[in-house]
């Protein structure tokens, strides 16, 4: 699965993408979240406070109850600000 | 004609008229907008982010919304992405319509909508400190007029 | 700074915002209009006769208008005169502010101002005719919604 | 007195401009409507009806009620069209 950060978010994990295996656990988008938050400080960080962080998958503006399939390009950001 | 590019280079804004210039004789009315940094409270720069892929097909999605509410001619959209000084220039939109309402209310539908909606997130650097700029109201009156 | 031109010569689009861009660094928003001859119903040409004098005044006392309405930083109006062909440039209105709001709205209250109420005349030329265009309605909508 | 014409008035009447001392029954912009119209038949063409003419006096819009002084210009016009 293909992952993407944006934003403070990415400044937090540290890296702008990132291409991951997931374990059978991870389903939806919650459950990705919760999987991230274990691999270390930055990861928990970010999601700490998950009403701040938005979601799409596939390009398209999802929530975190969003199921996933293997291949999906998933990116977390902060709220768009606009340009 | 509907053209968007988002670019960390700058633009000319005398070219991208030109271009909407030549869109074919039909056209009474361009209007456009240059969106430039603004140097209040000391901002040292500006750094752009966004989400390369979905930001093209979200601002071409609103380009096809404008032309469905309005006769459009030919339509421009340049942003510019990367660190950006006071004064640079952020953003171009152009619209060409044979009359000037149209043009005028697409090119403000389209800026309203690249101001407050579209997937781009802003790093202000101030002296000792960077700062993302949070999102505002999503219930901005800007872009509600238009729903 | 306001600059107000009445002129027969073409004039650069690209120029006209370069100049609006240096008006001092706290300018947020270039809202420009630039307006040209549509070739409508066999239109050749559309030679356009002005008053000298009493047309820059009363453009300059809208001008002054606008800048009472809205906080503007920098303003420029060209507006050509004599025979004009289809897809000439006649009219360029381009206003510089801190915020798009206000520089979308003094270009489009310029813009209704000067296509309905300045002290210009329109002949028209079509295959062995030539008309002078009649006056809109004095109470044209676009030019009241700013009373 | 300037008179100045405009438009269809300036075509009808054939000048742009011109320079005219006035007789004394001319003290108002309808008594030099009335001069003008006996100055031949473009002006008779121009003037017929009046309610089609505007008036500026020193480049102020104006009425045909206006009071005309010496050195004043005078400029008839159709309504303006804008640009």
């Amino acid at each position: 699965m293909k992952l993407l950060y944006f934003a403070w978010v990415r400044q937090k994990i540290g890296k702008p993408e990132e291409q991951l295996d997931m374990p059978p656990s991870v389903t939806t988008v919650s459950t990705l979240v919760d999987f991230l938050r274990q691999r270390g400080r930055g990861y928990e960080e970010a999601f700490r406070n998950p009403a701040l962080v938005r979601v799409a998958v596939n390009q398209q503006h999802t929530d975190f109850n969003a199921v996933l399939r293997p291949g999906d390009e998933v990116a977390f950001f902060p709220p768009v600000t606009g340009g | 004609m509907t053209e968007i590019r988002i670019q960390q280079a700058d633009f000319e804004p005398g070219a991208e008229i030109a271009a909407l210039e030549d869109s074919g004789g039909a056209a009474g009315a361009i209007a456009t907008f240059i969106g430039m940094v603004r140097g209040d409270g000391g901002l040292i720069s500006m750094t752009l982010d966004h989400y390369a892929g979905m930001c093209e097909s979200e601002i071409a999605a609103h380009a096809m919304e404008a032309r469905k509410r309005w006769p459009i001619l030919a339509l421009r959209i340049v942003h510019r992405t990367g660190k950006l000084a006071p004064g640079d220039r952020i953003v171009f939109v152009g619209v060409a319509s044979a009359h000037r309402q149209a043009a005028f209310q697409a090119a403000e539908f389209l800026m309203d909508y690249l101001k407050t909606r579209a997937p781009f997130w802003k790093l202000e650097q101030r002296a000792g400190e960077e700062t993302w700029v949070s999102a505002r109201n999503e219930d901005d009156a800007s872009i509600r007029r238009w729903q």
